[in-house]
């Protein structure tokens, strides 16, 4: 029995905390926020240069070959500085994706260079209307002999203008149901693009609307089988929930040590208000909900790297609890704030915004409940609309 | 037992009703409302909303005639606040003149300050903002530290306070300094109406998480008052702003009012927004979670009209306020919050990007992380709740 | 407007309260938890010769012709002093009952003795498999000339040592939805019962099942339409749940009185206890929930009375408020209370289990929250499973 | 990371679980538990039980060989636990004894109480009970006002102790008393080994709200000990207590596998129970709850692991495991209250008329009010998290 992480991954913690430390923590967000792109462009050549982005990939392609739990303590550490980009989309989504079911071109076009930190990729998948559900995809791949004809609208894309590649959910024959989806990658370079801003509540990450008209690409770019893209995806999500469970575990540490030091040093009534019940208490469940949002994450990841017998629901409960939870104590961080909280000025506001942003962020929560219960052979099969 | 309103009061309404109709901005009405290129352009709407209502006799309704009001009824005030949420209409730009300042100098003002300052504050020639909370005073106003020394017939006043809303368009400002450091908290402390157009008063925003700027810290590097600007007695200010809380007579109504409003905005959408073709309010877990709110607000419509009853009776409001204020802005916040996670993913799309017709949910869920801490935290409240309603002891430090 | 209930309302509240103070208040339930029935039945005498039992009879039967509203006093106190027996179901589900759908012989024959205190009613409902819907109901009434022969199980009756009379849901011609259900007065005198005793978490109430074999009785005992017997019922229910909101107020007040007494005279760590948030903070929870049960309680009643628009919601949505407000609260005032609070000497825990026996009883919370979305408008027509 | 068992804890637990199913009474496991006549018929059984846990020695796993324990590795100790709670073994009734007395008297006793007290204990031959708590310290022990006088070689002790339990049948108890009233709080306090069996000693049932008797008052009226009979040094008892405190190393484990069995117990009860011929399970609103209840209970487990993990790292457990008496003992009783609520009404059903399969979810609702007050209630649990993990400020009067 050992549920710890190990004495090289918190190392690299420690690398990528001190690093981060040096360039402000939270600063690199602001600066995005304000307009400003050299900031986390740099930041993002300090990550991959500690080695960030080469961690799960494989050695074949530059990586170090490592497993999810690896990847853990980087993602809690973007996490705390809420970090702008697409790391996560990345190397949790596109990496596995791209290992599991690229072809040997596909790999070799794209691994080596997320692993030294030069691409990044960004997923479109919503469409008007919003829905995660096979239902919601209309956005047509037509196939023209060995070329795709694209023709739709994604919307909420994130970070697009940040993204070389984007992994596009389209449908490659007709139907309204899983069947006919395939996943695509669109490189930016090679496709005529039409992206429109869409303004974010979030505003450390970017959103953006991408129009397709009668744009032409190679079928090569399909990532995974033809018209069976839905399931793969699926695979992938795994990945990235456990994933995004460890960043939100980094932000909602963050949030806990803003309040218990801020309780530490307001004083109101002549008492340090972290000494008032009402305060003191609730922070005390703010870290109870950090340290199980910590305990099935790492479980989660664990679950994913030894393909454990629980793994879905193990994935799916982390990630709806932990989503939930953060933004539950991200609340309580601007109350215990009192109205410096409610300032632009705090960063408080910045993780209630994040929080948000993960709510629903590929899949929604009620997708992800049905997700954990159909795991957990609690789902009669007349249940339908099920993410996996 | 009786929800009614009575003939009279109904024929009020109308009236406002008609005014109303007939003198909001074009289109105001069902339609898009408060879109200004900046804060300034927004007060300067406001002020010109402030003179239609002065002219129409609705800026204070609840004035004296002799100074401009129409003596209305506390029913009539709540009549007035449902239909003002009603039309969402326009913020009243000297609320703190016209709520605070006007009334206090109306009961213990000198002659010559009523002369001065009354009218002037019903017209919104002169806007008013508030002086009460500092940085290091934030819940608990006896901590006061701004000073004001005197200097012949002048006090020198130094120090600083936050959270003054429209500061950055006030032309004076309702102040409390104190005025004797050896008195202990409550006392020595004394209330001041400073010019803010001088040399000493300086503004400066503050940006709030929903990227408005309604609030401001003001600096005070020697600014000036004289004797002639004080209200009451000197080191009595604390009574000054005890008799204030009295005036509110109806208490927190528009907030509860709007929260109903909200609430039915809410229903609408969950009728209006579809997942896979279904409306939102099909799914069972959406409709319970609808069904816990309706019934949540409706409690704190009716917890306020029964307080509003014993108001009635009693002729001044109770510490039932505070139960008022707790309900009302912490069910706020909860419905708000609601309103984003029900939107899915596409909650988070913002302003001109959002998707619901109503396109003022992600403001309304930034800003309403300030209810619970603006006017009294819930926290406070709570106390209040505790101490002066269950008879609970004090808490530590007071 | 006035939100408050009058003078002669509230001066009635003053003479039940005196009456109950000097019997003891939950010391006649305490008795009959040990199995005296005397004292029940003498305070039951007491609480008739003040009118208690006349209030909402009309003066044709001897009673006063007063409305809900003025019930609402009355069933508060019973409900401080969580009184055992009959009182709620006879005057606010037999009485509504008999007043809208009983005969002209029936009328005579129940309401005057209801009216001066002599006759309970209970109601038999749940049957094996305890299901509150219509398709829960399987005993039969087999209509022979003008007779009925009933054969059949009915479970969890209420109070069944105390009743007169049985109010009880029978199917009188085949079938598994609200057609063909009635409702059916068995006199215990006039017929053969076969009852069996049933253990009772809240043993301030009796429980017992009661079986019918071959027993005849008269088709003159149907109350209501003839296999349309379901449909009163739900008009019967909804004075019930209105009086029922206001017994449940009266218990939850005397809670918020417990738990904020005991919190000002226990100390601990030299400070009485209610100096400390933890306790002082959540009491303020509580009184919150008292108070907003009671406004939407007080409500209900006034819609009932005033028979208005929002009539079944406004009740619907006050009971699902008591019920699991008085619930949270009974349960907070056991924390409160520490040690001796899990004591059966104490009277807390009688408040936790009355609470978890009105919880379900005579419809479950997710029926009245259906309830409550089809009175809104809120229900498509598909979904099936509705009381009204 | 790694959640596996080493082939030596399987082989350990392979060899208790071999030992129960042998040594169980016919039928326990999987059959019926736990039903006697009075309190005094299950003390009988429950002695009779850990002289049989004595013979196979399985009464004390964690004691050293020499005193006829096993030395259990903490990891044993875990799966100990887990086979316990798998076949609802029943209670060991000499728990004051075999955690508490034994190891603090091989700690700091005199060698004369270790060989008179120590076999005895694991036999059970003595039960012991402990006197901790007062009617008026609860939660604050150092407000014990239990008085133990010196009376040449003896001490004559006056006072009341409530929450003992099982002191209806204890021969000897574990108590503390002042000895010294001018020190403060923690100072001035004796553990005594004192004999129940004397005219000073009387015991009464406490009644609890479940309708059992586990615990009594003690009334000590002039009831004697001897200087023999104290552990440790005189007015140093508090030491006592603390060093107490460190040998429950696998701290709440039990608790933290009873509810991982009780949420499996409720899932199989929402399969079982129909509503109109569906599963409970079937209904997306039980659904919902079930999966947060899993989500929750499936974190309290790995949140005990992760301690545990720190524990076995540090040799010694740390203040983490008020987090785990704080969540699963809150948590415990929020399952259990659903496990009522979603019975329906049939829920209030009691006993032998209960309707679900597992007849004991009532008496388990009931019992749970008291996991989050025994032991240190939920607030006091909360304090010392804030205090001791997250270093915000002592509360009042601490």
């Amino acid at each position: 029995m050992d549920f710890s992480l190990n004495q090289e991954q918190e190392m690299f913690r420690g690398y990528v905390r001190k690093y981060l430390d040096s360039v402000g923590q939270t600063k690199t967000a602001r600066e995005y926020i304000k307009g400003d792109r050299e900031s986390l462009q740099s930041l993002q050549t300090g990550l991959a240069e500690l080695g960030c982005c080469s961690i799960n990939i494989s050695e074949n392609y530059g990586g170090m070959g490592l497993g999810a739990l690896d990847l853990v303590p980087v993602l809690e550490e973007t996490g705390r500085a809420l970090l702008p980009g697409l790391y996560l989309e990345t190397n949790a989504l596109a990496v596995p994706l791209l290992e599991k079911f690229g072809t040997e071109e596909q790999k070799e076009k794209y691994l080596p260079n997320i692993s030294n930190g030069t691409s990044f990729f960004s997923i479109a998948w919503l469409e008007p209307g919003g829905s995660y559900h096979p239902a919601g995809i209309t956005f047509t791949a037509e196939i023209e002999k060995d070329q795709l004809n694209l023709n739709g609208v994604k919307t909420l894309v994130p970070d697009a203008e940040l993204a070389d590649h984007f992994i596009v959910l389209v449908r490659t024959s007709n139907g309204k149901d899983k069947d006919g989806i395939s996943l695509l990658i669109i490189d930016r370079s090679e496709a005529n693009l039409t992206m429109r801003a869409q303004k974010n509540m979030d505003e450390t990450r970017q959103l953006a609307q991408l129009t397709c008209t009668n744009t032409e690409i190679s079928m090569t770019q399909i990532l995974g089988p033809l018209h069976q893209g839905w399931d793969a995806l699926q695979e992938g999500l795994l990945s990235f929930n456990a994933a995004l469970c460890a960043v939100i575990v980094g932000a909602m540490e963050k949030v806990v040590e803003m309040a218990t030091e801020y309780a530490k040093i307001r004083e109101q009534f002549g008492q340090p208000i972290g000494r008032f019940q009402a305060i003191k208490h609730r922070i005390v469940d703010m870290k109870m909900d950090l340290e199980t949002a910590r305990s099935l994450a790492y479980y989660a990841n664990w679950a994913l790297d030894s393909d454990a017998e629980d793994c879905i629901q193990a994935i799916s409960c982390a990630r709806l609890f932990a989503t939930e939870a953060f933004a539950r104590i991200s609340d309580h961080n601007i109350q215990i704030h009192g109205g410096i909280g409610f300032t632009e000025e705090m960063d408080c506001h910045l993780y209630v915004k994040r929080a948000r942003f993960y709510e629903n962020y590929l899949g929604t929560t009620e997708q992800y409940y049905n997700q954990a219960a159909a795991a957990l052979g609690w789902l009669d099969n007349k249940a339908s609309k099920v993410l996996v | 037992m009786d929800f009614s309103f009575t003939p009279k009061e109904e024929e009020f309404r109308q009236e406002l009703r008609t005014w109303l109709e007939e003198n909001l901005p074009e289109g105001w009405i069902g339609g898009t409302r408060e879109v200004y290129k900046d804060e300034y352009e927004k007060a300067a709407f406001l002020r010109s909303w402030q003179r239609k209502l002065y002219a129409g006799g609705w800026a204070a309704i609840a004035w004296p005639k002799k100074y401009g009001g129409r003596e209305a009824t506390l029913m009539e005030e709540i009549v007035y606040q449902q239909e003002m949420v009603k039309v969402k209409a326009p913020a009243l730009v000297n609320y703190v003149g016209i709520h605070m300042v006007g009334p206090t100098l109306m009961q213990i003002g000198t002659e010559e300050q009523k002369l001065r300052y009354i009218e002037k504050i019903l017209s919104g020639e002169e806007v008013w903002c508030q002086g009460y909370s500092e940085p290091n005073a934030g819940s608990d106003l006896s901590a006061v530290q701004t000073s004001a020394v005197k200097d012949g017939d002048r006090w020198i006043i130094n120090g600083q306070k936050v959270w003054t809303s429209f500061g950055h368009v006030a032309d004076r400002c309702f102040l409390i300094a104190r005025t004797n450091h050896f008195e202990k908290k409550h006392k020595g402390i004394t209330v001041f109406l400073l010019d803010m157009d001088q040399p000493g008063v300086e503004t400066k925003p503050i940006i709030q998480m929903d990227g408005q700027h309604d609030f401001n810290e003001v600096y005070l590097n020697n600014a000036v008052a004289y004797d002639t600007e004080i209200v009451g007695e000197v080191d009595e200010g604390w009574r000054v702003m005890m008799a204030l809380l009295m005036f509110e007579r109806s208490g927190i109504g528009g907030q509860v009012f709007t929260l109903e409003q909200q609430f039915n905005e809410l229903v609408a959408m969950t009728k209006d927004l579809k997942e896979d073709n279904e409306p939102l309010l099909d799914n069972p877990l959406i409709r319970k979670t609808m069904i816990d709110l309706y019934t949540r607000s409706r409690g704190s419509l009716l917890n306020y009209y029964r307080n509003l009853t014993k108001t009635l009776k009693n002729g001044r409001p109770g510490a039932e306020g505070s139960m008022d204020k707790l309900m009302v802005s912490e069910l706020t916040k909860e419905l708000l919050s609601k309103s984003i996670s029900i939107q899915g993913h596409q909650g988070v799309l913002w302003k001109e990007d959002a998707i619901s017709s109503n396109s003022y949910w992600q403001d309304n869920f930034l800003y309403s992380f300030g209810q619970t801490i603006g006017g009294g935290t819930s926290e406070i409240q709570k106390n209040t709740i505790a101490e002066r309603i269950l008879g609970l002891p004090k808490d530590m430090g007071r």
